[in-house]
């Protein structure tokens, strides 16, 4: 087997396998740098899946067919936003602390989502989707030598989706008013609110964002991997997208990387075993590797003050 | 001592049923829960269809209870017990320790379990209250090995395992072997997925071994094998001739794409329902096997291929049919461990 | 900031308490509108605790864990820190126990205490590394502890498989002697599976709060948590004090575990999935005002709660999960007291 | 008689305590008007009424004869008022440019135009004379160039009333001078100022008119010019005000602690203390003056062992204390007042006594055998509690409910308690009112001629020319400088501070 093979095999794989990650990192990332932590990641794509899958068998039965996951995702970031308001006014308005209210979140969310699941479809797990979000090959792009079956063969196109959202995520948060308010919310919020920002606003915004994305994140697993739910269809990918988020020091194209980087490690997990060198690997290694890897990294190079300052602390008008 | 009441207490809500049986079933599943799409969907079925042939009412009657995790099984076995079910089944192997424990507290209680025996340690033979059922799913797999093997056009077939097992073992080496019977050249890739629960950890294997050139993957993972079956159908709506073999059950719908054509080629059935129900029957007519290790096999038909042939070549079917008569026949001897495994091989 | 001492006491209590409350007001709205009787799901859910002694023996044993699993995240956080790898610990802990408890034959008196010492410091070893690198690097604890969770889980599975393992995807059981399981608890209990660990698990709640509050070593970790400048000010070495924060938070932790396989089980298995015993833990801790006194309450509401939901899904028909959701939004409101605090001062206000 | 504000009768409590009572403050076109009170007297709380971070109890405000209500401070910005805060509202990882534009950016089809901001921010930092670089992050610029970025804040957004508070505080002498200039032509260009200040001089050398409040209520409002220094003071304090501290001269005797050549990098790597000498004798107070940021923090932590020097010696009664650990530091005879109290020198949520015993612990009596004797401790605290006048419920209370007064206290009771030979009293009245000031004060000498050394670093003039025998001037990371007490003043130090050379005797005697 050759190297194009295994790269052609490897990369893709890392990219499904990313792609989740990275938007609901996204999520988290317009969180954070406004000050709000978010443990509840998980959560928010718990209900993210629960809601795509549930979306999606409920348009399908409307009759809407192909459509409906891609309908289904945009209902899932809807809902996502206003499950995040949940986390919002917890800790924004009613000062919660935020870590202990994320940790209520994903209990919320996983509670709520097996319980509706039961009463919905009368057991633990939802019925298949029928019409998936499929691979297909970019039609002329797949072709080109080399890049072609490495990044447009057999390729999901929530993926480019997702690679778009990072760069428009960059663009937001670095080059708009927009941009600038939410980060400086999160890094000196009494300040930001001296020139007139309005704090909380923004934080709400952010956190509802943070829910979208999160939900985003978890609904695209569904449509495409999971294909229903189940109390095991999000099992810790969010605690990951947290990861990627700390990893890619808050910083869109830096999740976009630190996304990949374990999507790869993901893909290499299971896709090893049937590959020269790395199957002589013990499995198990290849298993914890993203992990390992990332302690590793944050050890390493990944620098202690990329937090944004004012992050955990809610905003209290005058406080000294 | 309140809560014996119980169980029949909730009986108690709906009148009028005069004429149907008072006999209680319930049933414990894994984690993989009820639609599975695999043996515990088809063990619910099996109580299902027997509680429609003696009209009786579900949740009254019969019932079941998931359990989220391993740890789950001893309670939900107990509690159905305690319940006072006349009938209690286990649903997997990985039931064996919470049967052993609550088959020894419970000796008046009447349970079974499916594709495992276990044994009573004091008196190193099997539980005297618990029926155990097994199945000859080698010699299912055989069959299903003879098909891929006949229909494989690179000659490279696949095959995917819920937990490393001996009783996924059992399909694994029956598959190998039925697939070295037609092609003694055929490779044959094998991965373990490590839960009968993680479709995405599948689809990824599955994924790697269409890559690598197999055309036609069998699995043996519960509700992992929807991961094999969501990689098959996005590799096939791309145009690509790459085949899945069910399990357990006729998986032929679970493969459907572009509204009327499936990635299932075939399945390897295993007639739990079958089995189930027969044990229900027997129990409720005062005939419980309690110690007794049932198998059910090819002779016994609780185990086979699938009825759905559609998208068999022509003559398959007659060749899988000479396979099976040589296995009836003990003609042909199949493995299920390894070591039986390299020794058929050594034989051929 | 609002002074803390407003109501004192009186509020340490009351929040949980309105919280709690309020949780299962939600609960039964929740059930109202998905068509269940909130008075029959709650009756069998109270049956389902303490209607049997089979009920009440299985919401001790449920305790047993969650108890020691919160201490573990109690005592990080009184000392600063956040542990989310209470999972890992716990797992490690579990095996080391197990293995000790299986591979060794000793008499009893030495064997079960070596097992849980085992498991005692497998967590340990398991939230070392996290305190190590918090101290040194200043890596935060939070990350490195989700993915020591992961490592554990995956670590432990191929332990267990490459060189434990017995048919029906576990370990060997251990020797009686490691055992803390117990004829006579079983009996009186209806065969439940309650086990001696609960007495393991007061201890612990003793030693916690001795330590934290009587020793000057607890002095240096509170004073460590609530203000490292301060400490290192005072002539306390900070960094060392992290590191024994997370390794004494740790060994909590993996004797956690080690009650899940000397005493629950007996064995460990295959674990497809993280226990979840762990994550409570965090909840446990959080509603307990990490407090040795407050886990211990609250793991006998989360203990109870979760043994009581078989009977409720069993016996009303309501998916257990509503047990989840209610104590979500316990959490919930616990967390926002701010806003309980608020309305009760107001309603005093008004009422004078 | 026409005012741009009127402030009347404004009342703003905080749970437990009055800031604002019944204030009146009416503020003239075109005019510079100081506001002037103690410590906590409410000054900053009134201009954050003004400026729409609190909202009132009671009381109205009007700008330019219209009743208004300042919700927020987008509407303070939107009435032309600007403030520069006591404690700076800056984006440390921001450019100035962005910290100047935020909450009211210049955009190009939604796109942020930052170099259009920055063409704009240049104007105006080139038409009022205040020189920053636009595209600097704020991290990395200095507490005066930071200060201008404040100022532009207000200016980009058209404020024609500027709030200034306490902005001298930080400047030295040299910089304050060119903020007065830039008042002046603010006030010129047809601006007008509240300026808050501890500093009478500068009250009396640009301000118009001034208004004095005491805790929490109005005084009344003066015009400068027929007032003095004496008078304004008295209004404050409503007292005469002592200003010198009543000491013998000292009696120096052996030298405790000795200092040789250290060199020290700070928390941000860059060289703090470059060589620096220093020698502090038995029964006598050094003064440390400097602007801060030349290394008065470093010395301090270069001497108690926070952080680990790169050369040069530390002796403590000839002993060598270099880089030994803070608790060998302390046991070998060193106190310290620390300069962040709560930073520093206390744990918040710690008991009075707890914190009374935050560096003897784990000695008997408190400790035996890794056991706390938490009697002993709080009997310990009881004793301290009378002894210094710390005001508390009792000693079982949260340090965090005292008040900052009472919390200094408590830290020199600690401190003082344990007699060591050296002290350091970084910033000890720091925040506190003039009862609590001269007590400190007092306390200090009383140890001096108890025969201990003692560094006072303050950043206040009045109190290191007023308490030390000698004074140390630091600048740029050495000593430049010793003078004694009583033959200097304000000017030579601030000469000294901005790192000017003495004038030899004879030349001075010369000029
Ligand atoms: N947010 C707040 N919460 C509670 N009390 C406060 C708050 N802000 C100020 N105070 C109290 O109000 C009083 C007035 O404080 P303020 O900051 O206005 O004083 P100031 O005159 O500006 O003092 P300084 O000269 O120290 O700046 C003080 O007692 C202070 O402790
Ligand atoms: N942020 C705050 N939240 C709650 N209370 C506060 C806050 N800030 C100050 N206080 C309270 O306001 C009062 C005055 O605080 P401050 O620190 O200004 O004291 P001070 O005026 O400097 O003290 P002293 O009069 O003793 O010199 C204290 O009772 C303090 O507890
Ligand atoms: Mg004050
Ligand atoms: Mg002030």
């Amino acid at each position: 087997m050759d190297i194009m093979q295994v790269l052609a095999l490897v990369i893709p794989a890392a990219i499904y396998a990313g792609v989740p990650l990275i938007l609901t990192a996204l999520g988290g990332l317009f969180s954070e740098r406004a000050g709000v932590v978010n443990i509840g990641l998980e959560g928010l794509m718990i209900s993210g899946a629960f809601i795509g899958i549930v979306s999606t068998l409920w348009l399908e039965g409307a009759g809407v067919g192909a459509a409906s996951p891609w309908i289904a995702l945009i209902i899932a970031a809807i809902v996502g936003a206003l499950f995040a308001l949940f986390h919002a006014v917890a800790s924004i308005s009613f000062r919660a602390d935020q870590i202990v209210s994320g940790v209520a979140i994903n209990f919320l969310a996983l509670g709520l989502a097996i319980f509706l699941t039961r009463l919905f479809f009368g057991r633990g797990q939802t019925d298949y989707i029928q019409n998936r979000i499929f691979r297909t090959n970019v039609a002329g792009l797949s072709e080109i030598p080399f890049i072609g079956p490495l990044f447009f063969s057999n390729a999901y196109v929530t993926s480019y989706v997702a690679l778009a959202l990072v760069f428009v995520v960059y663009y937001v948060i670095f080059y708009t008013p927009f941009g600038l308010r939410l980060r400086s919310v999160g890094e000196h919020p009494m300040a930001a609110d001296t020139m007139g920002v309005n704090v909380n606003k923004m934080r709400y915004v952010a956190v509802m964002l943070s829910g979208a994305f999160g939900a985003l994140g978890g609904a695209v697993f569904a449509v495409t991997v999971s294909g229903n739910f189940s109390a095991t269809t999000i099992v810790g990918q969010g605690f990951m997208a947290l990861a990627v988020l700390i990893f890619g020091r808050w910083n869109p194209l830096g999740v976009l990387g630190a996304g990949l980087f374990f999507g790869l490690a993901q893909a290499l997990s299971t896709t090893g075993a049937q590959l020269p060198f790395f199957s002589e690997i013990h499995p198990v290694f290849l298993l914890i590797a993203p992990y390992v890897l990332t302690i590793i990294a944050l050890t390493g190079f990944v620098g202690k003050n990329a937090a944004p300052k004012a992050i955990g602390k809610p905003y209290i008008k005058g406080s000294r | 001592a309140g809560n014996d009441d119980n169980g029949t207490s909730t009986g108690d809500g709906d009148g009028g049923t005069a004429e149907t049986s008072d006999f209680t079933v319930g049933m414990v599943t894994d984690a993989g829960g009820i639609d599975d799409k695999s043996f515990n969907e088809s063990s619910w079925n099996g109580i299902k269809d027997f509680g429609e042939k003696f009209n009786l009412t579900e949740g009254t009657n019969y019932s079941y209870v998931q359990s989220g995790s391993i740890p789950d099984f001893e309670p939900n076995l107990r509690g159905l017990v305690r319940e006072g079910k006349e009938l209690v089944f286990g649903v997997g192997f990985l039931m064996e320790d919470a049967m052993r424990t609550v088959a020894s507290q419970n000796e008046d209680a009447q349970l079974a379990i499916i594709d495992m025996v276990v044994m009573n340690e004091e008196t190193g033979e099997p539980f005297e209250n618990v029926a155990h059922m097994t199945f000859e799913e080698h010699e299912g797999s055989f069959l299903v090995g003879v098909v891929a093997a006949l229909e494989s056009e690179t000659d490279q077939v696949g095959f995917i395992g819920g937990m490393d097992s001996d009783l996924i073992k059992k399909f694994e080496n029956g598959f190998k072997a039925g697939a070295k019977a037609v092609n003694p050249d055929i490779e044959i890739a094998v991965q373990y997925v490590g839960d009968f629960n993680d479709a995405t950890t599948a689809q990824q294997i599955a994924n790697t071994m269409y890559s690598q050139g197999a055309d036609i993957i069998y699995h043996a993972a519960g509700g992992s094998g929807n991961g094999l079956i969501t990689e098959a159908i996005n590799r096939a709506r791309n145009g690509e001739n790459v085949w899945a073999i069910g399990v357990d059950q006729d998986q032929y719908e679970d493969g459907i794409y572009d509204g009327e054509k499936s990635v299932m080629l075939t399945s390897m059935v295993k007639r739990v329902d079958v089995a189930v129900a027969d044990v229900a029957e027997r129990t409720m007519n005062g005939d419980f096997p309690g110690g007794e290790i049932l198998v059910y096999g090819l002779e016994e038909n609780g185990v086979g291929i699938a009825d759905s042939t559609q998208n068999l070549s022509d003559g398959i079917e007659d060749q899988v049919n000479e396979y099976r008569d040589s296995i009836l026949s003990g003609d042909v001897e199949v493995p299920m461990t390894d070591e039986e495994y390299e020794e058929y091989l050594n034989g051929l | 900031m609002d002074k803390r001492n407003k109501f004192g006491k009186l509020s340490g209590l009351l929040i949980p308490i309105i919280s709690i409350f309020l949780g299962v007001l939600i609960g039964a709205i929740l059930m109202l509108i998905s068509g269940y009787n909130p008075i029959v799901a709650y009756s069998a859910l109270l049956r389902g605790i303490f209607s049997d002694s089979y009920y009440i023996g299985e919401t001790i044993r449920a305790m047993t864990p969650l108890i020691l699993a919160g201490l573990a995240v109690a005592f990080a956080y009184r000392t600063g820190l956040l542990n989310i790898g209470v999972e890992g610990q716990l797992i490690v802990g579990w095996l080391a126990a197990v293995y000790v408890g299986s591979a060794l034959d000793l008499p009893m008196i030495i064997h079960l205490p070596l097992s849980i010492l085992a498991g005692a410091l497998a967590g340990a070893l398991w939230g070392f590394l996290p305190g190590f690198l918090k101290a040194r690097f200043e890596v935060h604890e939070v990350i490195v502890t989700i993915m020591m969770n992961y490592i554990a889980l995956y670590s432990a599975n191929a332990i267990i498989r490459a060189f434990l393992i017995v048919p029906g995807e576990r370990t060997e059981s251990i020797y009686p002697s490691a055992s803390l399981q117990s004829d006579f608890l079983q009996s009186i209990t209806d065969y439940s599976r309650l086990h001696y660990g609960f007495v393991i698990a007061i201890l612990a709640c003793v030693i916690m709060w001795f330590v934290l509050w009587k020793t000057k070593k607890g002095y240096e970790l509170r004073a460590v948590g609530f203000n490292q400048h301060a400490s290192k000010y005072a002539g306390m070495n900070v960094k060392s004090n992290v590191v024994l924060a997370m390794v004494i938070s740790g060994a909590f932790a993996g004797v956690a575990g080690a009650m899940e396989g000397l005493g629950t089980y007996g064995y460990m298995s295959i674990l497809s999935g993280f226990s979840g015993v762990g994550f409570d833990g965090i909840a446990v801790a959080l509603l307990g005002a990490n407090t040795a006194i407050g886990v211990f309450l609250s793991s006998f509401l989360f203990g109870g709660l979760q043994v009581g939901s078989l009977t409720m899904q069993q016996q009303a028909g309501v998916p257990m999960e509503l047990v989840d959701i209610v104590i979500a939004l316990i959490i919930f409101f616990v967390a926002s007291s701010y806003i309980i605090r608020w309305v009760t001062n107001r309603i005093k206000k008004g009422g004078i | 008689m026409s005012y741009v504000i009127e402030m009347n009768n404004i009342r703003k409590e905080f749970p437990g305590i009055v800031a604002n009572d019944n204030i009146t403050l009416q503020l003239k076109e075109g005019e510079i008007h100081a506001l002037l009170g103690e410590n906590g007297a409410g000054k900053s709380t009134l201009m954050n009424v003004l400026f729409g971070l609190y909202q009132p109890e009671k009381g109205n405000i009007r700008v330019r004869g219209e009743d208004v209500e300042i919700t927020d401070p987008n509407i303070a910005n939107r009435l032309g008022i600007g403030m520069v805060h006591q404690h700076f509202m800056l984006v440390e990882n921001f450019t100035v440019t962005e910290n100047i534009v935020l909450g009211n950016e210049p955009t190009k089809a939604g796109r942020l135009n930052i170099r259009k901001a920055a063409k704009e921010v240049a104007e105006i930092s080139k038409q009022y004379g205040l020189k920053v670089d636009p595209y600097a992050k704020i991290e990395d610029i200095s507490v005066g160039m930071q200060q201008r970025v404040e100022i532009l804040k207000t200016l980009y957004r058209g404020a024609e009333i500027l709030i200034f508070d306490e902005p001298t505080a930080v400047l030295t002498p040299q910089e304050i001078q060119e903020l007065i200039g830039i008042m002046k032509k603010l006030v010129a260009e047809g601006k007008s100022i509240i300026l808050i200040t501890h500093k009478l001089k500068e009250i009396m050398s640009v301000c118009d008119r001034c208004t004095v409040i005491r805790r929490g209520r109005g005084i009344g409002t003066v015009d400068v010019k027929t007032s003095s220094e004496a008078k304004l003071a008295e209004m404050m304090v409503g007292r005469e005000v002592n200003f010198s501290v009543e000491k013998t001269p000292a009696e120096p005797k052996e030298t405790v602690l000795k200092i040789e050549n250290v060199t020290m990098k700070n928390s941000r790597k860059v060289e703090a203390l470059k060589g620096l000498d220093l020698e502090i004798r038995a029964g006598e107070i050094v003064g440390l003056a400097g602007v801060e940021g030349n290394g008065q923090s470093e010395l301090i932590e270069a001497i108690t062992g926070l952080r680990k020097v790169d050369g040069g010696h530390i002796y403590l009664n000839s002993n060598e204390i270099t880089n030994h650990p803070p608790r060998k530091v302390t046991e070998a005879g060193v106190g310290h007042i620390p300069e962040d109290r709560h930073k520093h020198g206390l744990v918040l949520d710690f008991s009075i006594g707890e914190n009374i015993v935050l560096q003897t612990y784990y000695n008997e009596p408190y400790s035996k055998m890794g056991i706390l004797q938490y009697p002993k401790i709080y009997e310990k605290a009881r004793e301290l509690i009378d002894d210094y006048d710390v005001r508390t419920p009792s000693e079982y209370t949260e340090a965090r409910a005292l008040s900052g007064g009472n919390q200094q206290k408590a830290i020199i009771a600690r401190e003082v308690d344990r007699s060591p030979d050296f002290l350091i009293a970084a910033q000890p009245t720091r925040g506190l009112d003039v009862g609590a000031i001269e007590s400190i004060h007092t306390r200090l000498i009383k140890e001096r001629d108890k025969g201990r050394a003692i560094l006072l670093m303050s950043l206040e003039l009045d109190e290191v020319l007023n308490v030390s025998d000698r004074i140390a001037v630091i600048y740029d990371g050495k000593i430049v400088d010793i003078v004694d007490a009583d033959k200097t003043n304000e000017k030579e130090l601030g000469l000294l501070m901005a790192g000017g050379k003495r004038q030899k005797e004879g030349e001075e005697n010369r000029g």
